[in-house]
């Protein structure tokens, strides 16, 4: 094979890539529940009254928090099964902040190998407590104004976190081999873009309902829509 | 018969020409002394470095202590004390303490290299035995101090590692995995060595004497450490299987100690029916006698030291002393449940185990006012070593004191677990025995190197270790009275928060202590090398250590065979020409005993 | 520096030799004692863990009694009959000592008696670890029950604390191989107040046991 | 040298005796029914051993400070009478004091453990966990909900592993953070642990007493004084230790029943 085919070869292979970028296609949709979830607890933070204080309406139970039209926050969505081609991490922090004696955010969606930084804005000391199976179990205490915990982790897995410090701060590390999820917010809406053309399995995870999943098949530059809808329980 | 085949049986080895076996694995009982006595040193200075950690972290919580943050960059950040961490100093201060410092240096320590000369024998019974039992310690030791290089770091649930804190494993908290199993592992080599020493100790005691060294004629110190070894060999022959029992809970899955139902970190643990108040009452029937396998000797070097700073026999000789001493010994077997009183164990029992414990005071005491009173009319001579002994008769005052309270269950449950528990047992089994460490090392150096070393230094030592003592230690007890809790890295209650000033002046004065003990050990490596020539009885005493060169040579006595005529207290005999007459002087005095 | 003057090598060596029947019979009376000593310390070990054993049968709850392995009444008959050998041993072995003035090896006589007793005692220890797979095959493990956990933690301790007696005798046999004067019968009688309290030791836990299953 | 040994002993045991009697440190004031028989307690035990440190600490300065060096000049005295008459002031002083301070002690012991619970006292759950305590109040049906350790789950405040699906005692059991109780009416805690060993020590009542896990501890007592106290952790229970605490409000009675009103309404 002589050069010149080579490089009309390569030329081509660019220009292919190339036009499958515009037309990748996107999953969108919105996560509900039926059934009367649990009533929100209220938590009683009188053990530590400089968190207490930064609270003026108290704070409450996250592990199923729910908004208008039945939507469901803190969900994670992310492709399960048939994404291809992604295996860097992105080079970029995840952060997780100590606020007020809650996690922030409740749950915290990163990518294998991606870096987590853990920050402490309270005037009291933590323990970072991840309660993993499938990575290294941690515990590591950070005491007030003390310097950002760095962490990664090398599997799959929704590692619950905890204070023992405090015992109601309870939290999520959704730890994925995927580059494409997303952490539903307050309307429950979630958008997968950037899809390259394929048949892909979506998987929905929720602390207390568990994960469902969904076969879906997109086309270029197309647009999908997918809804997860859970079933509650009030206990 | 041939000398060769003469050695297979003589069981006193014979003067060792290796460089490893008269320094390193030397059978010689003196270089065995010297080696726990400088095992001992060095533990005290890392254990009295853990406390600098400790104090400075109770005083300026923030502050920043650089060297931490090298040792363990997760227990200490960018050098700030994180709460566990604490908690492994604290472990770590209380063991390394109790057992390398102060079961070690005056029972292993000075009992080596004295008990064998001053009962005039050539060396232990089982010089062999005895070797391994340093190395024993030593590897203990080491397994101690690797706490501190593991990832984990050291254990967290304090020197008496209650279960199921201390059972569980990692679940429990940092420093609760191998941290824990390196700190069983260290617990029980040192009980395996004590144990094997204690058998040479009394041995020694009993088969070894030379003639005419009857057992009233015995020096007191010998007494202490003959009483401490049988008190220990009955402790440690409990402590063993009741570590061996937490270890399997650990590493095998058993349940001795731990109950079913327990919910760690999120995880139901897979035990069942165990009891911790088990472990409590193994742990403590070991533990309670160990304060007087600490104290005991103290009180045999004291009744040693004394009299030849008074120049006086102690009021009643060598027998109410000794019958005190063996009173203590007996009585500590059976109150190991007062340090149980709130524990959940049936209240009945709390008042059973109050009264022996009240008795416990009577032959402290008795001990107390025989030591007092025979200052009376004497002619007191204050170089160092009689200015620690005169310490410790104020400290033991002091600490003995707080026993009155701690002894009553009534009192006990609200002063259980304060910083009155924490100033009492300083007194009494931390200071007063330090102070008798330090009566004997100022007292014996010059018999152990040949010099003598530095008086004023060795003052200026004694002053501000004297008063610093009381600095650190008695407001601990008034911060008691107020409920200030015990084992706190951080003071965040209400109450605690106006007494973080105390602390403050506590750590202020614990530094200065410690600066302090850096003039000992100045003193103790320039007197090694530059120290004034010692006569071999600088002091004027009268027991057998004396009656040999300085250092004494490998069998002692060189070959000489001596006879014991006196008892070891003959100070100021009437018909006498000297002021003291040796115990190997054949001239014919009554003997007063 | 020394006031005392270190003797002559050769009047040491003297003194060495005068001194080998005193050092001799000094060493083996605190032999005797230390072992004594040795066999307190031990008593005490197991008797805190038999009365850690009546405590935790009777605060927990889970508490299963099981069929103790038959082969331990034949371990048992094993080490008592040890005990009546290592006497006999000893009874010859003492008798030639006392009318030997010659280089007899004194192990010539009732040295058959002494390996016997050896035999027998690897032989309980074998049988020890028969019952253990006993127990392992009806899936009774250390940490299945606390009754199996105390059984195991009796039977390897005092296991081992066999051993460690064997090791005795051997010491014992090696110096009765010596000629006379330097073999003598008596390490052998210190190795014997330990092998007869291994053997009452092992009635004791298996009579404790058999009480409580 | 032996002058001012005595010095410095007797202006140390003049400190402490200060700061002891002027209670510069002290316990804060008691609110329990049984308290005030600990205090007599402590008081004499206070004035009984304080003579015996005076004592101690007086005589040995003086000693010192009397025979002290002399060069070997002085004439040494023995003591008149041995050993005998200390021997008996021992036994004699120090045992009848012992005597005395066990017998108030057991009936201060008494007082605490021995005293019959009220039958109308209050029950209340109390669970200690790293790092917290929390207090179960049986609700409106006055019935506890089984506890089942697999069901805790403290992301949804389920610490107790209480089953309201299939529980119906459990569902209107009040589960709070700080303890609340009305003054003057008797109030039985029932003490037991998640995990590991805790303790539960509020100066003010004068009580303190071990959670030992595996075994429920009863203690009962009755709070006099309204107001807002702490109880914090005694026993070495991990490395949050020093922040393991809740509060104790003590309220009137009508204030309880309005704030009991209120939690169950909540729940």
């Amino acid at each position: 094979m002589n050069r010149i085919s080579l490089t009309m070869l390569v030329v081509l292979l660019i220009t292919a890539i190339t036009a499958a970028a515009p037309g990748s296609g996107t999953i969108e949709g919105k996560v509900t529940y039926t059934g009367t979830p649990a009533k929100p607890k209220v938590i009683d933070m009188s053990k530590e009254p400089s968190c207490a204080k930064m609270h003026s309406t108290p704070a409450t139970t996250a592990n199923a928090v729910t908004g208008p039209g039945n939507s469901l926050e803190y969900v994670v969505v992310y492709i399960s099964a048939g994404a291809t081609g992604e295996t860097t991490a992105p080079a970029s922090a995840v952060t997780f902040d100590q606020k007020g004696c809650e996690y922030l955010p409740h749950v915290v969606a990163l990518q294998v190998g991606q870096e987590l930084k853990i920050t402490n804005s309270d005037q009291t000391s933590h323990n970072v407590h991840a309660i993993a199976k499938a990575n290294r179990e941690w515990n590591k205490s950070q005491t007030p104004g003390a310097a950002p915990i760095t962490e990664k982790f090398d599997k799959e897995e929704f590692i619950p976190v905890k204070c023992n410090v405090h015992p109601w701060m309870h939290g999520y590390f959704a730890v994925l081999s995927t580059s494409h999820f997303v952490v539903t917010g307050s309307d429950g809406g979630y958008k997968l873009p950037n899809l390259p053309p394929g048949k892909y399995t979506v998987s929905a995870w929720q602390e207390s309902y568990g994960t469902q999943t969904q076969e879906i098949t997109i086309a270029a530059g197309e647009t999908k829509t997918v809804n997860f809808v859970f079933q509650a329980k009030p206990y | 018969m041939d000398q060769a085949s003469t050695q297979k049986v003589v069981p006193h080895h014979e003067p060792p020409h290796s460089f490893i076996r008269k320094y390193i694995f030397s059978l010689d009982h003196k270089v065995i002394g010297k080696q726990y006595l400088g095992l001992g040193l060095v533990a005290a200075f890392v254990g009295m470095a853990l406390s600098w950690a400790m104090r400075i972290h109770l005083g300026w919580p923030d502050a920043s202590i650089p060297l931490l943050s090298k040792l363990s960059s997760n227990g200490a950040p960018g050098g700030v004390i994180t709460p566990e961490y604490y908690l492994s100093l604290m472990t770590m201060h209380g063991t390394i303490m109790a057992f390398f410092v102060l079961t070690a240096a005056p029972l292993s320590g000075f009992g080596n290299y004295f008990l064998p000369i001053q009962v005039g024998a050539e060396d232990m019974a089982f010089p062999r035995m005895n070797m391994s039992s340093f190395w024993i310690t030593f590897l203990g030791f080491i397994l101690a101090a690797a706490t501190f290089v593991i990832p984990d770091g050291p254990p967290i649930s304090g020197w008496t590692a209650y279960p199921p804190l201390s059972a569980v494993g990692p679940d429990a908290g940092p420093g609760q995995g191998w941290g824990q199993n390196l700190w069983g592992l260290s617990i029980a080599c040192f009980t395996i060595a004590s144990l094997l020493g204690a058998l040479n100790f009394l041995a020694t005691t009993l088969d070894m004497r030379t003639k005419g060294m009857t057992l009233s004629r015995l020096p007191l110190s010998v007494w202490g450490w003959f009483i401490t070894a049988a008190l220990g060999l009955l402790a440690f022959a409990v402590l063993l299987p009741c570590a061996l029992l937490l270890m399997l809970d650990r590493l095998a899955g058993t349940s001795f100690y731990i109950p079913g139902g327990l919910v760690l970190s999120d995880k139901l643990q897979p035990h069942t029916g165990g009891s911790p108040l088990l472990f409590q009452h193994l742990f403590w029937f070991f533990g309670h006698p160990e304060v007087y396998l600490i104290i005991l000797p103290a009180f045999g070097i004291i009744g040693h030291v004394l009299p030849t700073f008074i120049r006086k026999p102690l009021i009643g000789g060598w027998r109410v002393l000794t019958a005190c001493m063996v009173l203590i010994a007996f009585l500590s077997l059976v109150v190991w449940g007062h340090h149980m009183f709130v524990s959940g164990m049936s209240p009945y029992s709390a008042m059973l185990f109050s009264v022996p414990t009240m008795f416990i005071t009577i032959p402290s005491i008795i001990a107390m006012l025989i030591w007092i009173f025979s200052l009376y009319g004497a002619d007191i001579r204050f170089s160092t070593p009689s200015l620690f002994s005169l310490g410790f008769l104020s400290l033991f005052v002091s600490g003995g004191i707080g026993g009155f309270f701690l002894a009553q269950p009534s009192i006990d449950s609200y002063l259980h677990a304060t910083y009155f528990v924490v100033g009492h047992f300083h007194f009494t089994m931390g200071m007063s025995a330090v102070f008798a460490i330090f009566a004997g090392f100022y007292y014996w150096f010059p018999k152990m190197t040949g010099r003598l070393m530095n008086e004023t230094l060795g003052k200026v030592h004694f002053w501000f270790s004297f008063i610093g003592m009381y600095g650190i230690f008695m407001p601990m007890h008034f911060l008691g009275f107020a409920g200030h809790v015990r084992r706190y890295s951080a003071l965040v209650d209400d109450y605690l928060i106006p007494l973080i000033p105390t602390q403050r002046f506590i750590s202020i004065v614990a530094l200065i202590v410690g600066a302090a003990q850096l003039v000992f050990f100045f003193n103790f490596i320039w007197s090694y090398y530059k120290g004034k020539k010692a006569a071999d009885n600088p002091w004027e005493a009268t027991t057998l250590e004396w009656d040999t060169a300085s250092p004494p040579p490998f069998d002692n006595f060189g070959g000489r065979h001596l006879t014991v005529y006196h008892g070891p207290m003959e100070y100021n005999v009437e018909g006498s020409k000297g002021d003291y007459v040796m115990q190997t002087s054949p001239e014919p005095i009554g003997e007063k005993t | 520096m020394s006031s005392v003057t270190y003797p002559q090598s050769t009047a040491r060596a003297d003194a060495v030799s005068a001194r080998v029947a005193a050092s001799r019979s000094l060493t083996l009376k605190a032999s005797h004692t230390a072992i004594w000593l040795a066999v307190c310390a031990i008593a005490m070990s197991f008797a805190a863990l038999t009365s850690a054993l009546i405590v935790r049968q009777g605060t927990g709850m889970d508490w299963k009694p099981f069929v103790l392995p038959p082969i331990l009444y034949l371990n048992t008959f094993l080490l008592l009959t040890s005990s009546a050998t290592l006497e006999l041993a000893r009874k010859q072995i003492a008798g030639a000592a006392a009318n030997s003035q010659s280089e007899t090896r004194l192990l010539s006589h009732g040295g058959k008696w002494l390996y016997a007793t050896l035999g027998l005692a690897l032989l309980f220890v074998l049988g020890q670890t028969l019952a253990w797979h006993n127990l392992a095959a009806q899936g009774l493990f250390l940490a299945t029950n606390p009754s199996c956990s105390f059984f195991y933690v009796f039977t390897a301790l005092h296991g081992l604390h066999v051993l460690g007696g064997v090791l005795g005798l051997l010491y014992a046999n090696r110096r009765l191989t010596l000629g006379f004067p330097f073999a003598t019968a008596s390490p052998l009688s210190v190795a014997a107040v330990y092998w007869h309290f291994m053997g009452i030791l092992w009635v004791y836990l298996f009579l404790i046991l058999r009480i409580r299953m | 040298m032996g002058k001012i040994f005595a010095v410095v002993v007797v202006a140390i045991a003049i400190a402490t005796a200060y700061f002891i009697v002027g209670h510069v440190y002290w316990m804060p004031e008691d609110i329990s029914v049984h308290g005030h028989v600990i205090d007599e307690q402590i008081i004499e035990t206070t004035a009984g051993a304080g003579i015996l440190f005076l004592l101690g600490q007086f005589v040995l300065a003086a000693f010192v400070f009397l025979y002290g060096d002399s060069k070997g000049k002085r004439k040494l005295k023995a003591w008149p009478g041995g050993a005998k008459p200390l021997i008996w002031a021992a036994v004699v002083l120090i045992g009848i004091e012992i005597l005395t301070l066990s017998f108030i002690g057991s009936k201060a012991w008494g007082a605490v453990y021995f005293s019959p619970v009220d039958p109308s006292a209050l029950p209340i759950d109390v669970q200690a966990e790293q790092f917290a305590f929390y207090f179960r109040y049986p609700g409106p049906d006055g019935r506890f909900g089984g506890t089942h350790p697999e069901l805790i789950d403290e992301g949804s405040q389920n610490y107790f592993g209480l089953d309201p699906a299939n529980d119906v005692a459990a569902r209107d059991d009040i589960v709070v953070a700080s303890l609340t109780i009305p003054v003057n009416k008797p109030v039985l805690l029932t003490l037991h642990s998640k995990d590991v060993g805790h303790s539960f020590y509020v100066r003010e009542l004068r009580i303190q007493q071990d959670f030992v896990p595996g075994i429920m501890i009863p203690i009962h007592f009755t709070a006099t004084k309204t107001g807002k106290y702490e109880i914090v952790c005694t026993q070495l229970c991990g490395l949050g230790h020093y922040n393991m605490k809740a509060y104790l409000n003590v309220v009137s009675q009508d204030e309880f029943d309005q704030w009991l009103k209120g939690q169950s309404s909540g729940q």
